[in-house]
């Protein structure tokens, strides 16, 4: 049991008049690369706020390292060693490179974790240390996809969230940045892979979820998800 | 279940009957050993002007009370005080609620001219007195034959008239204006920028501002260039206060003559030294010099009235004086009070005689200049300003320094 | 062949400040066929949708619809050409009922405006009669449901009749050709399955309807289009049936995946 | 089939009818004590009764939707009773024109407020320059009567149109701007129209429009008593029924507008512009017509100020009116024709009778709009989607009678 | 005076003017950034500011602590700082913050509510408020002469005073952890709080940001003019916003250029134009209408292309 980061218990959550999720109930195990599967709108990001307290749980609780985080603010969680890679990238626009990632380590207070966390970036991510002073929002979709990825590391986090992170990228840099995310799995943080594009990602993960219209409806080893019918007819072609 | 509903409806229904008819029967006529009389009270209690406002009635209220505490007078009064915010909309509405109230015989009004112009009509459609107690603007008299309303201050006209001859009497041969966009402040314009025409001031140039400004640094600037040997300022208290105090920063040393609207304590209180010779025409005798000035001024103190009575308090204390000796003499019935007002002549009071001419508009006999002398507004005759005291004006100073005179 | 089709673009490209986000793009859709708009998020799918209705007006290029251009022209009045659309994150007004939101697209067919309203209202309620007998068979197409619901605010309404609405709303206009953002997402294999037979349905119903669809479920691609245009990186990469695009090795590199 | 169920849940019959008139006589008598009533009690039993009920009604959901059930079924009657009852007000109020005169500028504020809601409620077009556009009314009222001696109907006309006219030198920020912007831009232009009618010769400046004609049509002056031979009513019941008049025909008009593809039209607009202009709308001719029609019965609500009063100055059209008429509708509730009439009587004869609270008043005013807002941000009435129902079942009407007579024919 | 003496004097005018409006203006442009909510009571604390001070220095005066102007100077800044920012911030969280999300029509109407509120609060609590009240004569009152040209101390003083303050502001937003915390919630609220920023502390840092500066400005404004009134956060109110508006809503250095912008347009409208003096708000607002209709982003602003 040890070896489970984070449990959802029967996770509830609302949105207006509509329950986003339903008795959602998942495991990450640690040191692995567990994944979420489902299409645009089946409540992937929605299961993410709800771990990052965004939006409010009406049942069911939340577990971080063996610790109830439900109903806690998000800056909290955050400060749990919980990071994220948001849809979308979602980098500061009109901050610096440097901004960015430093923002990535806000509640970081010593100054040498920063300088050691920023210079493993640079080593990952040799193109971002060329343009370290340049206005992220200048930046191609791939340099803004990896200072993405960067920030979510600046934080040393025990647990990295993927939010869709082949959105919008060219094929080519969809399988660099699944590559970087096994690099970082490999390096000792757990991960949790949150995607639309199945088969690349059954490649990466260990096990996972299948989420539908907010509820799990599929959930096992790499293996059980491969053959599971739904997945086989909606998400993997021919 | 339906049956209880309809018994309580109808019980509910006979109550609020009840209560209404009990309403309408509290309204005129009731008994008692003295008949209470009421006398409405209108003018700003809220917003900018809220000071004068309160000042005005509180020796309402003085007057009222000194007439209940005398055991001859027949009636037993009671004052209606109505918050007209220096809004004509909300002053035509304060003037119905007094007209519509049948007990209310007279009414002693407005202290703003805008709301005191628009109110007239309702006061002549309803036949109920009005006894202007501060506003100055002329037509509210005689921009009609209302023999309704009446006035006890002067008007703008007789102000300004004194003001211009007086300005030539000291000297002075060129004046640059400043007003505020008001009613009050344009016609203060109008008549002086008249008034001077005709005794033969130059006139530099006239800007005029709006009422909620506070910096004057760019008309000071232009007028400064002009130098001339007066300014003259048509407007009130809120924005005389930084126009004199930017006039004193940029240096300039012309005299400055404003109106009837900054003779009060905050023009004093907020400025301090820098008031300290400023010239302002108030219409009436100063209190002092009147016999029943200093009584009055006894009285109100020892009311208890925690805030001063300013200019215009003296005026609602004799409107109010006026109306209740009215009422006295021909009974509580409004036109009656009319009629009886409109032969007021002569009367003595605190303010000097009261004569109204045939528009009800009492002939002042009397301006009077006040000068504002350590943090006072003294007349200008009884302080150390006056022609040969032992100050001088600044304006005096001034010209003599650039050899104007 | 050629007054066949409904609509062409001609080199068609769109970018914003240095982003090309549709270059030079060559479609062409043949009258009541159903063609296919696949490609990655951000390959510029919506933007090309976006430029078909008005709402970004193309910085090279043309489209001709009917065999006349509407480059430039405002939306409203490529709406009245017939075309319609639906849109990827639905756009229901959702305080309005659901009636109204499908009143809404027959807007440009309304001939009773101010004047009827006011004064002329047995004018207006023959009017109001016709469109509330077709909203409500539109309605009844796609559930049967939604006629029962259809005063309620399109807000209490789930997200998949949600969905249903907005289509019903762009068919009150009846258009010539119609725009379909993604209609199946957040929905489940069966329900997008049973979404496709009814658009299938209303298309039968009409006589002329072309529509262009885009969508990620390879499953819906791959039983109802005609044809497909894959697009990468704003380009279009690849055209054809589907069996033929998916044995396309560049398709399969930049969007099936190589491995699927 | 909607009216079946009511039908079966109502109180019925005789019984229906009389709760219907007694519930309305209740209300009746409950608002006019608080006129009649020279002190505060009133109020405050109303206030205390009126929670009362709210929270009665809320436990009890049953007895609530069979109320409104009897009421609907009983729509004739209703309304006839409400015509009655508000024809009598003048005769309740007859010992106190002021309050009479409060309930007319109740009533200006009305229409103002239903052409507001028309821009605002219907359209989402943020308008922070009501009472400069009264001024376009009020003044073009008041100069052509005193300049040209106009008659009343013309110079009423006139005040709407002008207005409408004028609004159009908005047309260019309305169409191009949104939100707070546009807000900005109303702001702006409110106070530019202030300062400039204060400076102007023309239109009197700061002293304002004086002795402008009163209300006369066709030889009958609304400035005498109203004499109905076995009463006489004070003047102000002249103005009382005429406003009623008005009041009657723009919300009949304006519910009417809001029930027909208008609506439909600016509803669209004003919840997803992009959405409407993809069905066809052409949304700048429609937010400009929206814009100068909800102009129109702002300008005639102040033309017919300036027409009842005599009197008009700048400070009549100041900021916070504007601020007023805004809260009002808000208030009241967004798109909603009768929560426009509750909103204007609880802002405006509401604080009439706070009077006695003098200096507290507008701080009041201000900690209860917020209160409002937070808690219940969708007004007190909130809009209610439009029902087709009425029109379709005169449709259907109109098809049967039809029928009918083909049917007589044949036989 | 020559014509360009007059130029010159009537640009220092405009800049003193200017620079009181940018200070006012920096609030609207930092509230609407991070709440993204125009709040028009802040003008009311600009005249909370200067009341604050004024309550102080009765303070002081009563336990006669007036000897030492400077010190007395900084005690009134500071504690009207202080105590101005204090109220912002309860306010904030009280009526502005749960309407942040709702439609603007609603935070509009609660924030006008508020100032509403507030300034009749004043008037009805402080004594004789509705009085204008006398502001201490705190700053050297001299002027050093360059030809024609009258430059006083105390507008050295204040302008410098009010570049400072927005100068140390922008310290504040670009180059510290805290200003950081702000910038990233302004950008993208969500994202800031998924790096673990705590959304209400920062909220409240802005509050706490704007009223303080909007305080220092009431203050300068004491100083300036002599006097101050309850009600002269109203107009202070619609000018600072229209003032972040042409200069760029969301740039702080743009509510300067705009502030100042402003202040220019008065003056000169005032000076030049006929009948300028009394009409200056009228052409001030013409631009701002045409600012709004063709350039909305302000002057320091950047294009923002709409996502349909």
């Amino acid at each position: 049991m040890s070896d489970i980061l984070l449990k959802m218990e029967n996770v509830t959550t609302v949105y207006g008049r509509n329950e986003m999720l339903r008795n959602v109930s998942l495991e990450i195990e640690k040191g692995k690369i567990t994944c979420l599967l489902g299409s645009n709108g089946a409540g992937k990001s929605t299961l993410i706020k709800a771990i990052l307290g965004l939006v409010k749980i009406t049942k069911g609780k939340i577990l971080f390292d063996g610790e109830d985080i439900t109903g806690e603010k998000t800056h909290k969680i955050v400060r749990r060693g919980i990071s994220i890679v948001p849809e979308g990238k979602r980098i500061f626009p009109k901050m610096t490179v440097v901004e960015n990632l430093r923002m990535g380590a806000f509640n970081e207070t010593d100054p040498q974790t920063i300088e050691k966390n920023m210079e493993r970036v640079f080593e990952l991510f040799p193109r971002l240390k060329e343009r370290r002073r340049q206005i992220a929002g200048t930046m191609s979709g791939g340099e803004q996809s990896m200072l993405s990825i960067g920030r979510g590391l600046m934080s040393s986090p025990k647990l990295m969230i993927f939010d869709e992170p082949s959105l919008g990228l060219a094929p080519i840099l969809v399988e660099q940045n699944f590559e970087t995310i096994a690099r970082i799995n490999s390096e000792g943080t757990t991960v949790f892979l949150v995607e639309q594009n199945a088969n690349l990602t059954l490649e990466y993960a260990a096990q996972g979820y299948v989420l539908q219209k907010g509820e799990v409806i599929v959930q096992g080893s790499v293996d059980v998800l491969k053959e599971s019918e739904v997945i086989k007819s909606a998400y993997l072609q021919e | 279940m339906q049956k209880r509903t309809f018994a309580s409806l109808l019980v509910i229904f006979s109550v609020v009957l009840i209560l209404s008819l009990v309403f309408t029967a509290c309204g005129p006529g009731g008994g008692g050993a003295k008949k209470t009389v009421k006398i409405a009270w209108i003018g700003p209690l809220t917003g900018g002007n809220a000071g004068p406002g309160i000042g005005g009635r509180n020796s309402f209220e003085l007057a009222i009370k000194e007439a209940n505490a005398n055991p001859n007078s027949k009636y037993t009064y009671e004052a209606v005080f109505i918050d007209d915010e220096c809004k004509p909309e909300v002053g035509v509405q304060a003037a119905l609620k007094a007209a519509s109230d049948p007990e209310v015989i007279a009414s002693v009004s407005h202290y703003c001219s805008m709301v005191a112009i628009s109110t007239v009509d309702t006061f002549h459609n309803n036949g109920l007195a009005d006894i202007v107690w501060g506003a100055v603007l002329p037509a509210i008299t005689y921009g009609n034959d209302y023999k309704e309303v009446f006035r006890v201050n002067g008007t703008m006209i007789q102000q300004n008239k004194v003001h211009a001859e007086d300005m030539v009497k000291w000297g002075y041969k060129t004046v640059s204006i400043i007003h505020d966009t008001s009613d009050y402040g344009r016609g203060h314009m109008e008549y002086f920028s008249e008034s001077a025409k005709e005794v033969g001031l130059q006139i530099l140039s006239v800007q005029g501002v709006v009422t909620d400004q506070q910096d004057f640094t760019t008309e000071l600037t232009k007028i400064k260039a002009e130098d001339p040997d007066v300014i003259y300022f048509g407007g009130l208290a809120p924005l005389g206060i930084p126009l004199r105090k930017q006039m004193v920063k940029l240096d300039i040393r012309s005299q400055f003559d404003g109106t009837s609207g900054i003779k009060n304590n905050s023009f004093n209180e907020a400025l301090g030294p820098d008031a300290e010779g400023v010239i302002s025409y108030l219409e009436g005798a100063p209190l002092e010099e009147l016999p029943g000035g200093m009584k009055f001024k006894q009285a109100y103190e020892a009311a208890g009235y925690k805030e001063p009575p300013e200019a215009y308090g003296p005026f609602a204390y004799v409107a109010a004086q006026l109306a209740i000796e009215a009422i006295e003499k021909v009974g509580p019935d409004r036109q009656k009070v009319v009629d009886e007002l409109a032969t007021t002549k002569g009367k003595d009071t605190i303010i000097g005689e009261v004569t109204f001419d045939e528009y009800g508009q009492n002939i002042v006999p009397l301006v009077t200049a006040y000068v504002s002398e350590n943090g006072q507004w003294v007349p200008l005759s009884q302080s150390s300003y006056k022609e040969g005291g032992t100050k001088e004006l600044p304006g005096i100073t001034f010209m003599k320094e650039k050899g104007r005179r | 062949m050629n007054n066949n089709k409904i609509l062409y673009t001609q080199d068609l490209s769109i970018h914003f400040g240095g982003l090309v986000a549709v270059d030079r793009v060559n479609i062409e859709v043949q009258r009541n066929t159903i063609l296919g708009l696949i490609g990655p998020n951000g390959s510029g799918k919506t933007t090309i949708f976006n430029m078909l209705t008005g709402l970004y007006i193309p910085t090279g290029g043309n489209f001709f619809f009917e065999g006349e251009s509407l480059l430039g022209k405002p939306p409203y009045e490529i709406a009245r050409k017939g075309i319609a659309r639906t849109f990827q994150s639905s756009r229901l007004c959702l305080d309005l009922s659901v009636l109204d939101n499908v009143f809404i697209g027959m807007h440009p067919r309304q001939k009773h405006w101010l004047t009827s309203a006011v004064f002329r209202r047995s004018a207006l309620a023959e009017e109001v009669y016709q469109a509330y007998e077709k909203a409500m068979h539109l309605l009844n197409i796609f559930n049967p449901e939604l006629v029962k619901r259809s005063s309620e605010p399109a807000g209490r309404l789930p997200q998949i009749d949600r969905r249903r609405v907005e289509i019903c709303r762009a068919m009150a206009m009846s258009p010539k050709l119609l725009l379909l953002d993604e209609p199946s997402a957040g929905m489940t294999p069966e329900e997008i399955t049973e979404l496709m037979n009814d658009i299938r349905k209303v298309q039968q119903e009409s006589e002329d309807i072309t529509i262009i669809i885009v969508e990620h479920v390879m499953s819906v691609i791959r039983t109802i289009t005609d044809h497909v245009v894959v697009l990468n990186f704003g380009r279009k990469i690849a055209e054809g049936t589907f069996h033929e695009i998916s044995h396309n090795p560049e398709v399969r590199e930049a969007y099936l995946g190589k491995r699927g | 089939m909607a009216n079946n169920q009511h039908e079966k849940e109502a109180f019925r019959g005789t019984g229906g009818l009389l709760l219907t008139l007694g519930i309305e006589l209740v209300l009746y008598a409950l608002i006019m004590a608080i006129f009649l009533d020279h002190g505060g009690t009133t109020l405050i039993i109303d206030v205390i009764l009126a929670a009362a009920a709210i929270v009665y009604f809320k436990r009890n959901h049953a007895l609530a939707d069979k109320i409104s059930a009897t009421l609907a079924a009983n729509r004739k009657a209703a309304w006839i009773g409400v015509i009655v009852l508000l024809l009598a007000v003048p005769f309740v109020l007859q010992a106190s024109a002021y309050w009479l005169f409060i309930v007319i500028t109740a009533g200006l504020f009305m229409m103002a407020c239903l052409g507001l809601n028309i821009q605002l409620g219907s359209t989402g077009m943020m308008n922070l320059a009501g009472a400069a556009f009264q001024a376009f009314g009020a003044y073009t009222a008041g100069l052509l009567a005193l300049n040209y001696g106009l008659p009343t109907w013309l110079t009423l006309l006139a005040g709407a149109l002008v207005t409408g006219l004028f609004s159009i030198l908005l047309f260019i920020p309305v169409l191009k701007t949104k939100g707070h912007y546009l807000a900005l831009v109303t702001i702006a232009f409110q106070f530019m129209v202030v300062i400039l009618v204060e400076n102007m010769e023309w239109t009197g400046g700061p002293q304002g429009l004086k002795n402008i004609p009163l209300m006369n049509f066709f030889g009958y002056s609304f400035n005498e008593p109203l004499n109905l031979g076995f009463i006489t009513l004070h003047k102000y019941a002249n103005y009382y029924y005429f406003t009623l008049l008005l009041l009657f025909a723009l919300g009949i008009a304006a519910h009417r507008i809001y029930h027909s593809w208008v609506g439909v039209t600016a509803a669209t607009i004003r919840d997803d512009e992009v959405a409407a202009q993809t069905n066809g709308v052409q949304v700048n001719k429609w937010k400009l017509t929206l814009f100068v029609l909800g102009n129109c019965f702002i300008g005639l609500s102040g033309a017919f100020y300036s027409h009842m009063v005599g009197f008009i100055s700048p400070p009549n059209f100041a900021f916070d009116k504007s601020l007023v008429m805004v809260s009002i509708v808000i208030l009241g509730g967004m798109d909603n024709v009768l929560g426009i009439i509750l909103g204007a009587f609880l802002l405006i004869i509401l604080p009439e009778k706070l009077r006695f609270i003098q200096d507290y008043r507008f701080m009041i005013y201000g900690i209860v709009l917020i209160v409002m807002l937070i808690f219940q941000p969708r007004g007190l009435l909130p809009f209610v989607p439009r029902s087709y129902a009425e029109l379709i079942q005169r449709y259907r009407h109109k098809l049967l009678q039809g029928k009918k007579a083909q049917g007589g024919q044949e036989a | 005076m020559s014509v360009l003496d007059m130029i010159i004097q009537q640009s220092i005018n405009g800049l003193m003017l200017g620079i009181m409006y940018s200070l006012v203006a920096v609030g609207f442009t930092l509230y609407f950034g991070v709440l993204n909510v125009i709040n028009f009571s802040h003008g009311d604390f600009f005249m909370l500011g200067g009341f604050m001070a004024l309550i102080l220095y009765g303070i002081a005066d009563t336990l006669g602590w007036t000897q030492n102007v400077p010190l007395l100077i900084i005690y009134l800044f500071l504690g009207s700082m202080i105590l101005t920012a204090l109220i912002a911030i309860i306010t904030a969280r009280i009526c502005v913050k749960p309407v942040s999300k709702a439609p603007m029509l609603i935070s509009l109407l609660v924030t006008l509510g508020l100032g509403i509120a507030i300034r009749e609060a004043v008037r009805v609590f402080y004594p004789r408020g509705s009085d204008p009240k006398g502001f201490p004569t705190l700053l050297p009152q001299g002027s050093l002469s360059i030809g024609n040209i009258v430059i006083r101390y105390e507008n050295v003083i204040i302008f410098v005073l009010g570049v400072l303050v927005i100068v140390v502001v922008n310290y504040l937003i670009t180059k510290t952890k805290m200003g950081m915390a702000i910038r990233a919630v302004a950008q993208d609220g969500e994202a800031a709080m998924m790096m673990g920023v705590d959304l209400d502390r920062t909220i409240d840092i802005t509050f706490l940001i704007g009223a303080a500066v909007a305080a220092v400005a009431g203050i300068m404004n004491g100083f300036y003019y002599g006097q101050i009134m309850f009600n002269m956060g109203a107009m202070m109110g619609v000018i600072g916003f229209s003032a972040s508006v042409i200069g760029g809503l969301g740039n702080v250095y743009g509510a300067i250029v705009g502030g100042i912008l402003f202040g220019l347009l008065e003056t000169f409208a005032a000076a030049t134009l006929p009948m300028g003096a009394e009409n200056k708000r009228v052409f001030a607002f013409f631009i701002v209408i045409l600012f709004l209709v063709f350039k909305p982003t302000g002057i320091l602003g950047e294009k923002v292309y709409e996502r349909v």
